[in-house]
């Protein structure tokens, strides 16, 4: 196991509750219900948190005098390590809560996994994170549910969430050398172990929430290597890093 | 009228009046309304400060004001609730927002422009608002003055925030200093505008007085505001904008410049820099979320009648 | 008549090209027909190639060794002097064409002024830009006209559209100091002598296209004078300066 | 059939057929797929390079870039009315593209992510594209011939400029040369797909060419293309994302490895990693203008009816 794929290892970590907070802070103050709007914000700022911590995490292993803030507001593109799924729009509710809950039910199993790492920093780091990720898997699950069991028109909202972003789940589940090497040192769990713990919860709520799941299972990938992000992360990041790229050095 | 006589004589003794408890129409509408406002304006009030989440400039900043608008709804709901205990639904509330027949502070049509602004929301808005909040926790409406407790905690906290975020602004650079300032600039008379036109012009504030729903007159509470900022805008070495500022030995408080009250009763007639955006981006929300309310009121039917059936 | 004053007049000029060709050029590809989308990469291109002219100017009588890039790209938002109108969000084609004739209206007759400016290079300026804003102005008068006296559902969204932008039309005769100095030198006309000529073929217009004017005229401002600009414009720099900001002094 | 005959002995003699001409059915419906194909594919390829317009690094950038998708909607213009010509509508191209049942290109189901993708899309794609036009300029029908001309003049120019801005970043920075590489890296294969796999497994190819709407096979064009740029590249300092690479000196060409066909067949079927997007953005510029085409052909009707009155 070498320090670069840990690094690797821990920015996918960090980037996906960084990008993926991010999205959900932009619904702030425009939830369908007050009730919403304050899931909404928890859940961002417990995604921003763990964030501090895998990228705090990142920026030690990586040794080059870069804090936590740099990496989240200083890196381009290629050089994030999130999954496609995290970036995408949020289109509407119907899509911001499905992906949320295919993340969660990824989440879950992924932290649950990493509170037994061989590694003691990112064993704590999930064993407090794994708290929050089941809390947030609950009330999406419940809440996608709702939501496919509710009226005709938002069960066929939530089909067509489930349809758009079906092939972005996949890449969950992808595996390259970097996961090898985690995986062989008991660091982190090949992704690959997290797919059935994840198609049971996901069919079963799925299945609850009376929607289909896609037979096609194509997976987009390329943001987890950073080989190919979407369109939409550049976007993100015109905002997110505007003041840091705006006034350099600053402290704020 | 005996009735209404006992009523304001247990207010005078500094009773509490519980939702069960006969009131005079008067009392309640006015609460209403008072109340209801306050709650819109926690959920107007996000907007502003949401506007500046997806830039903030580091992960903990983002995190802080995440947790601050999160709070906001969470005010939002106490007072919603507050208000229910008078007989109106919260959605009957939002309707009458989006409909513009109820209000919100104006202070919210009010753009934040820079990071500074997020600033200088917490340090003034937050103070001007405390400024009112701290005196209603002692209101004669038990429902209203319970919430105002635990709202003054938090918006207490808010202000520190804010103001921490000032402080550092005006210890970075050149241009973080001008920003500070700018934004100073930009928000203080709207913020002394939050307290409302001087009382003598005040509609409803002899008889909310009597009433103990409003506690002390808008003129008490903008000079206790500007005695408490213009000392804090020289430590943080900001220039108030308003030249006439000087100390009164006499009153024991600072002269100070009156606010444009034309630009005022332009903002409350519909005219302010953000009035119409604001409103529709909640519009639009509520339009846009209908499909899910209707969607989980329809799945919780379900759930009771299949919960029915099996019993 | 000080260079100071004569650079904010400049920059009023080359920020409402920019702001408003920038906010043209969102609209690539997205046009409701093939025709429109050529004809706003075509206006959004003239803007372009204005601001290019108005803020190399505006440069040189600053000499503070700044280019009409750094003016475009290095400025935030306190420093900008556009009109609040144009960087009003697209929201529909419709709010797009109706801000696009009120302020061609006026750009046209502010640019025949100008071309009789007593500062040479500002006559050549606007001699050339004149002609496309003649063209500009013939072409969003006879799209307002179409789409006021269209359908019923045109109309509304006309109507709508003049009701929201109407407020902010009122800033284009707003007169300062600097234009007064402008005004005295003969170098720039003064705002409020423009009106006449605008109401003119404003009313001539919105009375072809059916349309009312509002009665109320309340006018926003803070944009020329930079005192308070709207939400829109900093979210529209985020993106319009992401590659300076990200990677100062590249060449590109 | 001697009607048939003679059309393709005017074809083989480097005759044209116009629009008034007898053709054969399948001739027809042959070149409505192919040139609205082309159409289609020069107006979803505005959307990738629209996608940096509003992040153009200058202001001369910016309006080179508006000046290339303006050329681009013109070509679709050109494009459409030479279909037209066939019997077919623009709205009804349309109608199939926003259904799924015309194709465009696949390589503008990849996105553009730093700016050396515009680049990238100048050089390689225009480039590409090329390949494909210049001979299309000789192709037997006559409108498509024409508009080809047109269409070869302006797309050199792009690719030009499209190399300036490798030439830029390449002689830039070094995150500036990674930039480069990396567009280089994402479009190369991309680029080569566009050709289309091996003639061997192509569909419609041994009769478009005898037709002439089809005038080299696609291995041949992918050969000129790599042929090409791979000396490009070396000027440019940049490394083909193909180790198998090499001069062959008895072809009088480059070795060089196939792009992995099943991402191309993957692309064509829907899963390419923006043909969601693209289509979406498209279906809703097409729904949201509705109103407004609507609103002119009222108008107009208007407009007619009033001067027949008049007359």
């Amino acid at each position: 196991m070498d320090n670069a794929s840990l690094f690797q290892c821990l920015l996918r970590f960090g980037d996906n509750t960084l990008v993926l907070g991010h999205r959900i802070s932009e619904w702030c103050g425009k939830a369908p219900a007050l009730e919403e709007d304050i899931a909404l914000a928890n859940t961002a700022l417990d995604l921003i948190g763990q964030t501090q911590m895998w990228l705090g995490y990142a920026a030690e292993v990586e040794g080059a005098d870069r804090s936590a803030d740099d990496l989240a507001m200083l890196r381009d593109v290629w050089d994030f390590r999130n999954i496609l799924m995290v970036e995408r729009p949020n289109i509407d509710f119907g899509h911001t809560i499905m992906r949320q809950f295919l993340f969660d039910a990824y989440h879950h199993a992924q932290l649950t996994a990493l509170s037994r790492s061989s590694d003691p920093r990112i064993a704590e780091i999930a064993a407090k994170s794994v708290k929050e990720a089941t809390y947030h898997l609950d009330r999406s699950a419940e809440t996608v549910i709702a939501l496919g069991d509710g009226t005709d028109v938002s069960h066929a909202k939530m089909q067509n969430a489930l349809d758009l972003l079906w092939p972005y789940a996949g890449e969950m589940f992808e595996s390259d050398d970097v996961d090898a090497q985690m995986a062989a040192s008991g660091i982190a769990p090949d992704p690959a172990t997290l797919r059935d713990a994840w198609d049971l919860r996901v069919r079963d709520t799925l299945s609850l929430a009376t929607l289909n799941i896609p037979e096609d299972n194509f997976a987009h990938k390329g943001g987890r290597t950073g080989a190919r992000h979407t369109e939409h992360l550049g976007h993100m990041l015109t905002q997110m890093q505007w003041l840091q790229r705006a006034y350099p050095g600053a402290v704020w | 009228d005996p009735t209404e006589r006992a009523f304001q004589e247990r207010i005078d003794a500094g009773g509490k009046i519980e939702p069960k408890d006969w009131m005079p129409a008067g009392y309640r509408k006015n609460l209403i309304r008072q109340i209801g406002q306050h709650a819109h304006s926690e959920i107007i009030g996000q907007l502003p400060e949401g506007n500046w989440i997806t830039r903030a400039p580091t992960l903990e900043r983002k995190a802080i004001l995440l947790a601050k608008v999160q709070d906001e709804a969470g005010h939002g709901l106490y007072l919603y609730c507050a208000a229910e205990t008078l007989g109106i639904t919260r959605d009957e509330m939002f309707e009458a927002l989006n409909e513009g027949r109820m209000k919100y502070s104006s202070i919210f049509n009010y753009p934040t422009l820079t990071w500074a602004d997020m600033g200088a929301v917490g340090w003034l808005v937050d103070g001007a608002a405390i400024m009112n909040q701290v005196p209603l926790q002692r209101t004669s409406y038990g429902p209203y003055a319970r919430a105002m407790v635990r709202i003054c905690k938090e918006e207490s906290f808010h202000q520190r925030q804010g103001f921490d975020i000032m402080m550092k602004m005006c210890a970075g650079s050149e241009a973080q200093k001008r920003m500070a300032q700018d934004a100073l600039n930009r928000f203080w008379y709207p913020s002394l505008m939050m307290f409302g036109p001087s009382d003598a012009e005040s509609v409803h504030s002899a008889q909310s007085m009597a009433w103990k729903i409003k506690m002390n007159t808008n003129d008490e509470l903008r000079q206790k505001f500007v005695d408490q900022t213009v000392p804090q805008a020289e430590y943080l070495g900001l220039t108030v904008p308003d030249e006439t500022i000087k100390w009164n030995d006499e009153k024991g408080g600072y002269d100070f410049a009156e606010p444009d009250w034309t630009e005022f009763y332009d903002v409350l007639a519909g005219n302010g820099p953000c009035n119409h955006d604001r409103l529709e981006t909640r519009k639009q929300a509520w339009d846009d979320g209908a499909w899910v309310r209707e969607g989980m009121l329809a799945h919780a039917a379900k759930k009771r009648t299949a919960k029915v059936a099996a019993e």
